[in-house]
């Protein structure tokens, strides 16, 4: 399992996600800087959270406009997995990969805490396989915007082509389920192919080792397996 | 040339911050307000011969940068410079 | 523009031009000896700047040198940007803590942020990567019209640069007393890690090398802002609204990468960071240092507006900047790093032998100083100080009331003081970097060190009450409590950096809390072998002469060799034993004086607070530690404020069982349960027997308080049990209440 | 009452949002763009008796929340409904 991290200035969440899949499988994932043109083939590329160029104008938006984002394009057109989690989930939005956009959290604030998500295997994706429907996983968020939104019939679209991974639901935390005011409780979608997924929890600050939660492992693993596949 | 941007969101697009700020506006006795929507306005200098280049150009930037077309409408004033 | 083009002395100035700048006559007077001659505007400002009680400590400098400051642990104490503690396996924590006060009143959101993009870069000038943010937060009455603003605000400042840059937010405090109404508090602390060999310092080496401007433009922001922090507040400077600095978390980001870079690459000599009197002091601070003179071309600065001065570019505050001196056979690859990152990196002058400041600008010297009065006389004032009466000891029974224990809990972990943080912290991004073992929520926070078990633990704690009522108790108190923080964790204390918040030390009772409390800070450092090694203080904390409660902050710093033995302090385990550690079955009266029941409860502010003994807070906080080491530990939790009661509610409340307390049979019942007696804690223990024959051995009073429930209630002695959702629901209430 | 309320940051205060979108153009070809300074633009209605009440009111909403005076400046205009 190969797989690669795309670095923007401003990512934060690079080496969180490096370490984990280190733990996870042993091997160390290749780095890349945002001005590289070409990517070494790998079976996973991965966009990691922060804030790449600060989140200004738009969150992701200078980001997708990076020329690494053409080879992930590429990789993602020739059916390549690719995995946007948090920063790199608005980014994923606005290079068109996944549809809809990620707007200003409800209440207008930034949002640190743990999420109970359920899983949502109503089509078949190499991020989903090897888990269970309606699955609960606890995995932490930490944005400002993450509050999913789409027009009235591409949500009906999502719902009805099953593109809807992870969903917010009721956990132990004392704040509603929803942290953001996602439409339809969206925390995570994925591309028509299952190939291509976007969230906005944070699995590798779950990996247990004294993490609160282990969750994270348990999708990641899942995800590195379904690519392998 | 100086170029002025209004970016909005599209109608039916949602506002949270727009929202909160009524609200306020509303719990601060503002009660005349309504249809609070926020956009960006940027202004930036384009290099142009004339106006309608510098107009093209800068919807050129638009499409390719400055708005997501999913869920924003933009429009763009160009002032000459004497 | 031909004021400050030709010679320095042009155009002169006069008293009053010195006095705008806020220095005083004797001042003025000492820059004429020194200089010889009457300095420009760009030197002067370059004086007021250097001589402000910001830069220069002239309060309080006498105070602060007696400060224990050393010990075997100490890699760098005070005079560096940070201090800088040894954790072995070849690794130092370094870490500091700085106020913003003034410009987060005038602008929370950008006063905040850039707060802590200040502090950040003190840690990574040393050649830190900041592993972690604290913070130390003091706001006006909840009642009080500007509060709510500014507290959203400075926490979204806080959190919106913090959360961009990617450095965890893990703890903190916050209070909220009339005394701060005009005056708020905004203290951030920066914790990082390095290697111990691989330290920076500011001293300038090497005459002749070339002196290197890295990061953001210079702009207007902030011109005097080190003035600015060392002067009261009025209606008036509310109104003037000086150019605010602007924070840019994503260039500071940038910049602390390519920082670490540099460094690792082996091209910086020395490096500093413009903080406060941005240019103005780092590059003093790095000639003087060095014992070397420098010279700079002002014209090569990079700036981002036209037309400014001398004045303006030596005294700007923008942020995100560095100074450097570099080794000229790197200086490709240092541009290279810089080029990677976008940066500017711009050579503007070199170290000189001559030990004086030079500036040229548009072809001609807009400053030529001797550096030595700039730092080395700087004024040092022994200010008169003389205390107010001390407060008288107030009896458990003239506080007494009739509610019920539980009924108190209730009001008590309801109001601003007790009630849960997490509107606040919950704004931070508190576990990105992917190390935080312990977030906000607990006492101490823990960060896990890469490559190694251990684990750092760090918390910020002052108790202004006690400071107010007891300076010399109050500062060892702060002290104190940071410790247990630590302790109840299971790590071990290793230093502090403090940041003293007072009014206007010209005033003698001011003065008389600065002394106080900087002796009670020192003996409780010398006693728990916790020595300052970094800190900052911040005079005039006033409004229209009214001062704010004394806040002198301590953030300190220790270690636990083996992060996953650490313990939290919510009950996890039903049928464990709770004991309370520091205090005897017998002592039941407790000190109720000047604690948080009798002010909210009882109605009766001050009174004497309770007093510290240094040598059973240590007794105490060891045998905690080797308890927790020995895993006979489930859960701990330190008594601060509310008392016992209070903190056994917290255990409920942060973990998933109940609890049932004995209460013992006597007509100080709230003075049991509420007193703010220090040195306590609260543990939850597997093997009862064990734990007391340990406790005996250890010469440490413990009591049997009660066992851990597996019910969701907490039942204090005969009283109705009260679920512990309720209590969470009361607890939680107050910060989202008052900020809907 | 259609209002428009046009914020901007005062001149002298830095606008990293702007920079970093000057940047991000640069590097998509578009050499031609400088100065580039984001604000942001309000749209809402105001239910007043003219013109002039609308923007006294709107005035009056910059000064107590829309705007942050230490660092922005504002404009306003008013359409009067037909
Ligand atoms: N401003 C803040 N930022 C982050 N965390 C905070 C802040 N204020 C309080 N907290 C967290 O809330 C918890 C309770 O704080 P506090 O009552 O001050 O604890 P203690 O009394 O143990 O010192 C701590 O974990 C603390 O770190
Ligand atoms: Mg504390």
């Amino acid at each position: 399992m190969r797989a690669a991290i795309i670095i923007f200035p401003g990512s934060n969440c690079d080496r969180d996600m490096m370490v984990a899949l280190e733990r996870i499988t042993g091997r160390r994932p290749a780095l890349i800087w945002h001005k590289e043109t070409s990517i070494d083939p790998v079976d996973m590329m991965i966009l990691p959270g922060g804030f790449s160029f600060g989140d200004y104008l738009r969150c992701g938006a200078l980001a997708a406009r990076s020329p690494a984002i053409e080879a992930v394009i590429d990789h993602a057109s020739r059916g390549g997995a690719v995995l946007g989690v948090c920063n790199g989930f608005q980014i994923l939005l606005e290079t068109g990969l996944l549809p809809g956009t990620l707007v200003r959290n409800a209440d207008l604030k930034f949002v640190c805490r743990e999420t109970s998500l359920a899983v949502q295997k109503t089509t078949a994706s190499l991020f989903t396989d090897g888990l269970q429907d309606g699955q609960v996983l606890t995995i932490p968020v930490a944005h400002n915007e993450g509050n999913y939104f789409a027009p009235e019939d591409q949500l009906a679209m999502l719902e009805d082509n099953g593109q809807i991974a992870l969903r917010y639901t009721e956990g132990s935390h004392p704040g509603p389920a929803n942290p953001n005011g996602a439409a339809h409780d969206i925390a995570g979608i994925i591309s028509e192919n299952g190939r291509v997924m976007g969230m906005m929890p944070h699995p590798e600050r779950a990996i247990g080792d004294g993490h609160h939660s282990a969750d994270g492992r348990i999708f990641l693993q899942a995800a590195l397996e379904g690519v392998a596949q | 040339m100086q170029v002025t941007i209004n970016i909005s969101l599209k109608e039916g697009v949602l506002d949270p911050e727009g929202r909160a700020v009524e609200t306020s506006l509303q719990s601060l006795g503002f009660h005349e307000a309504s249809n609070v929507r926020i956009g960006k306005q940027i202004t930036l200098s384009i290099d142009a011969e004339d106006a309608a280049r510098a107009q093209q150009r800068a919807a050129r930037m638009c499409e390719s940068l400055l708005t997501n077309t999913v869920i924003e409408d933009y429009s763009i004033e160009v002032i000459e410079d004497e | 523009m031909s004021e400050q083009t030709s010679h320095p002395s042009v155009p002169e100035m006069g008293f009053a031009d010195a006095q705008s700048m806020g220095l005083s006559a004797e001042e003025w007077q000492l820059i004429l000896k020194r200089l010889e001659r009457t300095p420009n505007q760009c030197e002067l400002g370059i004086f007021s700047a250097m001589w402000s009680e910001h830069c220069s400590y002239k309060s309080s400098r006498r105070w602060l040198k007696t400060l224990p400051t050393e010990g075997p642990q100490v890699i760098q104490g005070p005079g560096e940007n940070a201090g800088v503690v040894d954790i072995g396996d070849g690794l130092a924590t370094v870490f500091k803590i700085e106020s913003h006060n003034h410009p987060s009143f005038i602008e929370p959101y950008q006063g905040a942020a850039t707060g802590v993009g200040g502090i950040l870069r003190d840690v990574f000038t040393m050649g830190a990567r900041p592993v972690a943010l604290l913070n130390a937060l003091r706001f006006g009455a909840p009642e009080n019209d500007k509060t709510k603003h500014l507290v959203s605000g400075v926490v979204a400042g806080i959190g919106g640069y913090g959360n961009c840059i990617g450095i965890p937010t893990v703890g903190g405090e916050v209070n909220f007393h009339a005394s701060y109404n005009g005056n708020i508090l905004v203290n951030a602390m920066a914790v990082g890690l390095a290697h111990s060999d691989r330290i920076f310092y500011s001293a300038a080496t090497g005459a002749g090398n070339p002196v290197i401007y890295v990061g953001a433009k210079t702009g207007r922001d902030g011109i005097h802002g080190a003035t600015m922090a060392s002067t009261e507040f009025s209606d008036e400077t509310e109104s003037k609204r000086p150019t605010v600095q602007v924070g840019d978390p994503f260039t500071g980001k940038l910049l602390m990468e390519a920082c670490l870079e540099l460094m690792a690459a082996d091209a910086v000599l020395s490096i500093q960071d413009m903080g406060a009197a941005g240019l103005t002091s780092s590059s003093v601070e790095m000639a003087s240092k060095g014992g070397l003179g420098m010279e700079i071309d002002l014209d090569l600065v990079p700036v981002r507006e036209d037309g400014m001065s001398a004045y303006e570019i030596m005294l700007s505050e923008s942020q995100e900047r560095m100074l450097m001196v570099i080794d000229p056979s790197q200086a490709e690859i240092a541009r290279a790093i810089f080029d990677k990152w976008d940066l500017d990196f711009m050579p503007i002058g070199r170290v000189t032998e001559t030990d004086r400041l030079v500036l040229l600008k548009d072809g001609g010297v807009a400053c030529d100083i001797p550096l030595a009065p700039l730092v080395d006389d700087a004024p040092e004032y022994d200010r008169p100080y003389q205390a107010d009466d001390t407060q008288p000891q107030l009896t458990t029974a003239e506080l007494a009331t009739d509610s019920s224990v539980s009924n108190v809990l209730k009001s008590l972990i309801a109001t601003s003081d007790i009630a849960s943080r997490r509107w606040v912290y919950e704004q931070y991004d508190s576990h990105v970097m992917a190390d935080t073992m312990a977030g906000p929520g607990g006492d101490a926070a823990l960060i896990r060190v890469h490559g190694t078990t251990k684990g750092l633990a760090m918390s910020t704690d002052c108790t202004p009450r006690y400071v107010e009522a007891d300076p010399f108790e109050g500062g060892k108190q702060a002290v104190a409590e940071s410790y247990r923080n630590l302790c109840a964790t299971g790590a071990k204390p290793l230093a502090v950096t403090n940041n003293l918040n007072f009014g206007n030390p010209e005033k003698q009772n001011i003065m008389a809390q600065i002394v106080g409390s900087v002796n009670g800070m020192g003996e409780a450092c010398r006693g728990l072998d916790t020595p300052v090694v970094s800190g900052n203080v911040s005079l005039y904390n006033e409004t229209d002469g009214v001062a704010i409660q004394p806040c002198p902050v301590i953030g300190m710093v220790g270690v636990i060799d083996d992060v996953s033995q650490a313990v939290g302090i919510g009950v996890t385990q039903a049928g464990t034993s709770l004991f309370i550690v520091g205090q005897e079955t017998s002592s039941d009266d407790g000190w109720l004086g000047c604690s948080l029941y009798a002010r909210s409860i009882a109605g009766r502010d001050g009174g004497a607070p309770p007093p510290v003994t240094i040598a059973e807070e240590a007794r105490n906080g060891t045998f905690i530690r080797e308890q927790i080491a020995l895993q006979h530990i489930s859960a701990c939790h330190d008594i601060s404020d509310g008392g016992l009661v209070v903190a056994v509610a917290e255990m409920v409340m942060a973990g998933t069982k109940g609890a049932t307390i004995q209460m013992p049979e006597t007509a100080t019942l709230h003075g049991w349960a509420f007193g703010e007696d220090q040195g306590r804690y609260i543990v939850a223990v597997q093997n009862p027997d064990g734990f007391s024959l340990a406790a005996t051995a250890a010469s440490v009073p413990v009591a049997l308080l009660g066992t851990v429930t597996d019910g969701a209630e907490l039942k204090c002695g005969n009283e109705a049990p009260i679920s512990v959702s309720d209590l969470r629901t009361v607890n939680e209430a107050f910060l989202p209440d008052l900020m809907r």
